[in-house]
């Protein structure tokens, strides 16, 4: 019995008319396919996925297409130029939109049609993370306007967070003031994950919300929210700019109006989100706070900075079953812990969510999972 | 051709790229809209702005500025100096009420006979869209025949 | 008033087919002072041209144009019949009414006016013709080669061995290159040294060459046939007319300095030659390094030199040299290394490029031709990673063109010496020369490994006990659709070939281009790929682009004799049609200065005004539109030509 | 000039009134002026009416010096008649040579002008919507206004003109220099430009160039501190003496203003506002198409910057007129 297979050459064509043209470039060399993290836990290729789209044969638009954490390690690393995340994006944005989307997505995609958030949280209790604490509200007046990640609005572990960042920005004599509610998700993992119509509406309403208020500038939580804001809401008519946390406490720290006086006595591993660093160049500033906190030893991963291995929560993996052993965020607590870590600390609440996960799963309770405001919290004068 | 207005298109281009794609579009048979007339200088460096405005003076409706890539041209980078100026030369003519469209700076190569005739379909076309600039008819200058009788 | 004469050409049917020839013809004897118009069948055949010649003289015309194919076609055939009839040749004009008329519109009647069209601004330009008188200026004997690696010293000889005076300059210590640096050559593995030195031995004892080393061509003047150049020799602080090459000083200097001859894989002397068979023998001492210059104590060196050779007031020395020809053969340089660092190079000591593993394997080099790893142990698998840096859009798009032979030949060696595993990661072979292909095979069946794939990673990063301690190299084998992980002792990265990194500096020197990827750019890429924008300037080997020994020695071979051809020729024809400045209407603002490209315009301090140097200026007339004064004309194409072109177009 | 006392007309037209004054400015010349001529016709300083001038016979007046430009029925009229009555008609000033500042009108036409100054400029109240008349009845009579051309002319567009005087104003070396020639008949072929040089203003300006000048970028004045020696063109500024008539004694150059251009094109000029361009732009530094149209940028207001004189006497002369192609 032969197998043989026949090209579909208007599947090609249309992933580039539909936003990802630089598939055609690929010549298969794998680069790819060696620099993805999956390729220490399961027999997922990207290459293979950009391969079968090029000639439109049946495998491209299979379960491995949802793999991608879109961490863009390959993309970095392609010689040809082949914007890898955007191909995959593509290709899960025609799956999509067809309503053909995983079940596992269904409800978050649900979620954010009525809730404007994927986590089925209330628009009403957008502001519940503060509880009593007295946050300004946002008039136009100050220099950022604060938008809390909806991981931070919703989810508990990610709300001590918020709540820790509302106090070092207080601490730090930040000018912000909170947007305080009428927000909605900034739609970078909804965008991800195909559902353009969905990112189009949110994206349509943070825009002109932000533009009935005066924003110039969000600060950002999460580096998913600066990835979009920075680099998808301008065409789409975003008028401000973003700055992401750390970049601020690495100013402020620099500056002297941060004062970091209390003992952290921690070896801190840091992890680069990959939307922080690969995907906005993000490296320094937060291994600075880190190390502008006193007693604070930092370690490095084997792969960091550029090299950095994803914690596996992007690209909408966030909502998505991993089994254990497949997680990197798994391999990574594992490592941190032969480094002699007592934490991992990142800045992007997926990774928190992430490592959490890994470090409930793996029942290690000797090392901490931070983000780094809740670091920086801990080192700031007694109140 | 029928009734549609058919636009008149000058290129200034070199000797060394643009003409010898122009040439190449021949000998390879390509078609394109008849609209066009060259005039060549040795180097785009050479297309003094006065050649432009004299085009449109004269009753041309469009004018295509060509010459080498850049980094490629014949005198190491005559065609630097065309780019400079041709961003001025766009924007003063805009001043002048002569729309963006109407002037055009392309790098076309001699190996890109197939460039050179998009770019004049295309122009022709765009051309032909912002209809006749009749520049003699619109911009002239007649000195009324004086009725003045002054009145004490 | 002139007399014009209009020949329409019919090109059989090629222009005839579509435009009617007798109706341009018809139209041309309405235009004043056209005096005679005809269409004919063939205008560039022998009739045709005696047509133009007896019609010049039986007409008594004064102006000839010519309706046919594209200028850059016939145009000189036709201004040499219009000089045969005693006409000057620039009083002819031409109307290309084939390439950018008949062959290109369908329309007989939209192409025939577009026919007269281009005529009648043909005649309105001929109108206005000067004429014009090329000059010869004689060619200074001599060749200038910059660069002392195989291409310089392969043009170099050849020029000699005609009977011609050469000057070659090479900056380090000594010629040789990077080839000098290689051990075997592919496909054949015959060995760099044994054919490379008697040839740099040969350059330093012809008499008709001139050798500089440790010197660089500070300032390049002048035009084809007659360039001056400066060359600034460094101060050596050995006196080469006393110096016996003995070597004791060398021996005696307790200063070591990494050598760059071996890529830092080992130490030289502050009083060095590059390698032992360096031509020069004689040393240099290299006064940045030097104890003496460094703290004024030692002088070790002048005391063991029994000639009394040392000369610690040496100074760099200015040389003026005339040429009438340049040849560039300055060579490449490899990719920066920062770029390696994804495959472990500068992060892990047994990984290393190609040119690093030359002077490992090499009998002269750091280990004396042992392949070893760093600590001494013999590598049990190898792995070479092919198009590193190279087809590749994050470091240089092009295919380096040497590595897959160079990886071949490199596990050729492996296996020769060692028991390693080799294994090749490569993502196409390209075995395209003579003898390459089968040398591919050979290695085939020498059981090297060959795995499909690009490498993605080198790491240290253990996975398995295997992996323990060495190197894994992380690719997907695509064929497989797998990602494997070979642990192996030794990385040998197959780096980009790129230029010089002063190649923009150089390219302005001399007056040449840059392609896109920073290589000289050659005059056209098929039929003068050893030509340059300069007239005059050749190029040689690798500085164009990459290329291998066989290659690069017939890109020398090629130079060498365009440049022979042009000084043996011993006169050369400037460009007639050059830009001039009226000095009455000059007022000296400057502009033009930086409108040429070729330094032609210099300013005449005492008069005020700008003059244009008839030799160098090429013609372009970027000056000319520039001039906000009107004061300089373009000759062939003055602002009445050209403007009487567009009016007879379009008004 | 024949026996007897030179008889001199001057006139202005569409002019800001500079030329009268620089006549002025001449100091005690003015007397050996009035010495060598009777000064016939010059409203600035004494009453006349059109019936004076109407009156005289063809050719009693030997040279009128005519300023300002023609925009009006007026003015159009009194040209012909002076040129009527002149032996020799001087374009006295940028006005009169080559449509001066006003000629910068013809980026316009009367009625979009109108519609502007009658319309709904800042400080136009106007609600009646009131336009010009150029008849009015009214119980004394019929008054009259001048017509309001679409067009401003240089002078030689409309009458015959003999010889040009450039400046805005002439320099009263400009002035004298011209005079002089009249008054000795050293005159150049009619249709020259007297009283001013051949070269351009960098032949006159005293300001050190480099061997290759080239510009980093451009500037407007005010916005920046200017080397009171170095050329202003290299220093970024538009300067147009490069492209200018000289003449004037480069002397705007000198009290670190850039040239505006007022002498207006060099003698074989094609059009000046093409020479200004080629040369400003070909100068500055830009390898790239980016860098290049980001630097161009900065240079502002390119058509008002090099023909700030000369509008009506370029090769394009004015915009179309009719509904504006662009807002």
């Amino acid at each position: 019995m032969s197998h043989v297979v026949t090209p579909m050459v208007e599947v090609p064509q249309l992933i580039g008319e539909s936003g990802a043209p630089s598939l055609d470039l690929c010549y298969q060399c794998g680069t790819c396919s060696g620099t993805c993290p999956w390729n220490r836990v399961s027999r997922f290729r990207v290459r293979d996925i950009l391969t079968r789209a090029q000639l439109g044969l049946e495998g491209y638009e299979g379960e491995d297409l949802w793999m991608c954490a879109t961490c863009n390690a390959c993309v970095d690393r392609c010689p040809q130029g082949v914007e890898i995340v955007e191909v995959v994006r593509t290709i899960r944005m025609l799956i999509t939109e067809s309503g053909a989307a995983p079940k596992t997505l269904r409800a978050v995609l649900g979620s954010v049609q009525s809730n404007g958030n994927p986590w089925s949280g209330e628009p009403s209790a957008r502001m519940a993370w503060a509880g009593e604490r007295q946050v300004p509200r946002y008039d136009g007046t100050q220099a950022h306007a604060w938008m809390p990640c909806c991981a931070q609005a919703y989810d508990p572990r990610n709300a001590r967070v918020a709540r820790d960042t509302l106090r070092v920005l207080q601490a730090a004599g930040v000018s912000f003031g909170v947007v305080g509610g009428g927000e909605q998700c900034c739609g970078d993992a909804v965008r991800k994950v195909g559902a353009e119509s969905a990112f189009q509406n949110l994206a349509a309403h943070n825009a002109g919300l932000f533009e009935d208020l005066g924003v110039r500038d969000v600060l950002v939580s999460s580096p998913h929210c600066l990835n979009t804001f920075r680099k998808e809401y301008p065409a789409l008519g975003g008028r401000f700019q973003a700055t992401h946390l750390v970049e601020v406490l690495r100013e402020r720290i620099g500056s002297g109006a941060l004062a970091l006086t209390r003992e952290v006595p921690l070896r801190a591993v840091y992890h680069d989100p990959c939307y922080l660093g690969r995907h906005n160049g993000i490296y320094d500033a937060p291994r600075e706070v880190l190390d502008a906190v006193p007693g604070l030893e930092r370690l490095e991963f084997h792969r960091c900075r550029e090299e950095a291995m994803c914690c596996g929560g992007g690209g909408g993996r966030l909502w998505m079953e991993t089994p254990v052993e497949e997680r990197f965020a798994v391999l990574k607590l594992r490592e941190a812990q032969a480094l002699g870590a007592s934490a991992v600390v990142t800045a992007c609440p997926y990774c928190i969510s992430m490592f959490e996960d890994a470090r409930t799963a793996l029942g290690l309770e000797a090392i901490q999972v931070l983000d780094v405001a809740e670091v920086v919290a801990r080192a700031l004068p007694e109140e | 051709m029928g009734d549609r207005f058919e636009p008149r298109i000058a290129v200034l281009c070199c000797n060394w790229c643009t003409y010898a794609g122009a040439d190449l579009a021949g000998t390879s048979r390509m078609k394109y809209a008849p609209n066009v007339r060259l005039v060549r200088v040795m180097c785009s460096g050479r297309v003094d702005p006065a050649f432009v405005l004299r085009a449109f003076q004269d009753g041309a409706d469009g004018v295509l500025i060509a010459g080498c890539h850049p980094g490629d041209c014949h005198y190491i980078n005559g065609n630097h100096k065309t780019m400079r100026r041709f961003p001025v030369l766009q924007r003063m003519l805009r001043q002048w009420g002569i729309e963006e469209g109407r002037i055009r700076l392309e790098w076309i190569s001699a190996s890109e006979g197939d460039v050179f005739v998009r770019v004049v379909n295309e122009m022709t076309e765009a051309v032909r869209a912002l209809g006749p600039l009749d520049w003699r008819t619109r911009a002239a200058m007649v000195v009324p025949e004086t009725t003045h009788s002054p009145a004490e | 008033m002139a007399r014009i004469g209009v020949f329409v050409c019919h090109c059989g049917t090629n222009i005839a087919g579509v435009v009617d020839v007798a109706r341009v013809a018809e139209a041309a004897r309405g235009w004043p002072d056209v005096v005679f118009a005809t269409d004919y069948k063939f205008m560039c055949s022998d009739p045709g041209q005696a047509l133009v010649k007896d019609t010049i003289v039986r007409e008594n015309l004064d102006r000839v144009v010519v309706a046919a194919c594209s200028p850059r076609m016939h145009e000189p055939t036709f201004r040499k019949a219009c000089a045969m009839a005693g006409l000057n040749p620039f009083l002819f004009e031409m109307a290309n009414i084939r390439e950018h008329c008949s062959w290109v519109h369908e329309d007989r009647e939209e192409a025939t006016r577009k026919a007269i069209d281009l005529t009648r601004a043909a005649v309105a330009k001929a109108r206005l013709l000067e004429p014009l008188q090329s000059r010869t200026v004689p060619v200074t004997q001599k060749v200038l080669v910059v660069g002392g690696g195989v291409a310089g010293i392969q043009a170099a000889l050849d020029m000699a061995n005609a009977g011609l005076k050469v000057v070659m300059v090479e900056r380090r210590q000594s010629i040789g290159g990077r080839m000098a640096q290689l051990d075997k050559t592919f496909p054949t593995l015959d060995c760099s040294a044994c054919i490379l030195t008697p040839k740099m031995v040969q350059v330093a004892q012809h008499p008709n060459i001139t050798l500089h080393t440790y010197s660089e061509v500070e300032q390049v003047r002048g035009f084809v046939g007659n360039f001056s150049v400066t060359i600034r020799r460094k101060a050596r602080f050995v006196r080469e007319d006393v110096c016996t090459a003995c070597g004791v000083c060398i021996e005696k200097c307790p200063k070591k300095v990494d050598s760059e001859f071996e890529e830092g894989l080992g130490k030289r002397k502050a009083i060095y030659r590059d390698f032992p068979q360096a031509v020069p023998g004689r040393p240099v001492i290299d006064r940045e390094h030097c104890t003496y210059f460094q703290n004024g104590k030692c002088r070790i060196c002048e005391k063991f030199c029994e000639p009394g050779a040392i000369f610690w007031d040496d100074q760099d020395a200015l040389i003026e040299e005339q040429v009438g020809a340049i040849v560039v053969a300055t060579g490449y340089d490899l990719l920066e290394p920062d770029r390696l660092r994804p495959w472990g190079y500068g992060r892990y000591p047994d990984v290393m490029t190609g040119i690093e593993f030359e002077r490992i394997n090499n009998a002269t080099g750091p280990t004396g031709g042992r392949i070893v790893c760093k600590d001494g142990r013999e590598p049990q698998a190898v792995a070479i990673l092919h198009c590193i840096g190279s087809r590749d859009r994050n470091h240089r798009h092009y295919c380096s063109r040497v590595c897959c032979m160079y990886a071949l030949k490199f596990a050729h060696l492996i296996r020769e010496k060692t028991t390693a595993t080799v294994y090749n990661f490569y993502i196409d072979m390209r075995a395209f020369g003579k003898g390459y292909e089968e040398f591919y095979d050979r290695l085939l069946h020498e059981g090297v490994k060959f795995i499909r794939g690009k490498a993605a990673c080198v790491t240290d990063e253990a996975m398995t006990p295997e992996e323990q301690g060495r190197l894994v190299v992380v690719a997907e084998a695509t064929t497989l659709g797998e990602v494997i992980r070979v642990p192996v002792d030794m990385v040998i990265l197959a780096s980009a070939i790129t230029p010089q990194r002063d190649a923009p500096e150089v390219a302005r020197r001399f007056g040449m281009g840059l392609s896109p990827d920073q290589f000289f750019l050659e005059k056209h890429p098929k039929l003068e790929p050893f030509g340059t924008a300069t007239d005059g300037v050749f190029l040689a080997g690798a500085c164009q682009s990459p290329k291998d020994i066989p290659d690069t020695v017939a890109h020398a071979a090629a130079a060498a004799s365009t440049a022979m051809s042009l000084v043996f020729r011993g006169i050369v024809e400037v460009e007639a049609q050059t830009a001039e400045v009226d000095a009455e209407a000059c007022s000296g603002c400057k502009v033009c200065q930086d409108a040429c490209p070729y330094g032609a315009i210099s300013f005449l301090a005492d008069r005020k005004v700008a003059e244009v140097n008839g030799g160098l200026c090429k013609g372009c007339g970027t000056c000319v539109a520039t001039c906000p004064s009107g004061a300089i004309r373009g000759k062939g194409f003055t602002d009445a030509q050209v403007l009487s072109q567009i009016d007879a177009l379009f008004a | 000039m024949a026996e007897g006392k030179l008889q001199l007309a001057m006139y202005w037209a569409a002019s800001c009134g500079g030329c009268d004054v620089a006549v002025l400015d001449v100091n005690e010349k003015i007397l050996d002026i009035a010495a060598a001529a009777d000064i016939r016709l010059w409203p600035i300083a004494m009453d006349f009416k059109y019936h004076d001038v109407e009156g005289w016979q063809d050719g009693e007046i030997d040279v009128c010096l005519f300023n300002g430009a023609v925009r009006n029925s007026e003015q159009a009229y009194l040209a012909r008649l002076l040129r009527r009555k002149s032996r020799v008609m001087v374009a006295f000033g940028a006005c009169a040579s080559f449509g001066g500042i006003p000629g910068l009108a013809n980026l316009h036409d009367r009625e979009s002008i109108f519609q502007a100054v009658y319309g709904y400029t800042a400080s136009t109240h106007n609600p009646e919507g009131t336009r010009p008349q150029t008849r009015l009845e009214v119980p004394e009579g019929t008054l009259t206004l001048p017509d309001f051309f679409d067009d401003v002319f240089a002078l030689h567009q409309v009458v015959p003109v003999e010889y040009f005087v450039p400046g805005c104003p002439p320099t009263p070396k400009t002035i004298m220099t011209a005079i002089e020639a009249i008054v000795t008949g050293n005159l150049p072929p009619p249709g020259s430009v007297v009283g001013a040089s051949t070269q351009s203003v960098c032949e006159e300006c005293q300001r050190e160039k480099s061997e290759k000048p080239v510009v980093a970028e451009y500037h407007r004045p005010q916005e920046v501190r200017v080397d009171p020696k170095r050329c202003l063109l290299e220093q970024g500024l538009t300067c147009m003496g490069s492209a200018t008539r000289g003449g004037c004694g480069a002397l705007c150059p000198a009290v670190n203003m850039p040239c505006r251009g007022c002498y207006g094109p060099m003698p074989r000029s094609l059009d000046m506002g093409a020479d200004a361009l080629a040369a400003m732009t070909t100068i500055l530094e830009a390898a790239d198409e980016e860098t290049a149209r980001n630097k161009t940028g900065r240079l502002a207001d390119p058509l008002g910057t090099f023909y700030r004189f000369t509008l009506p006497v370029s090769m394009l002369r004015r915009a179309p007129k009719g509904p504006a192609v662009h807002s």
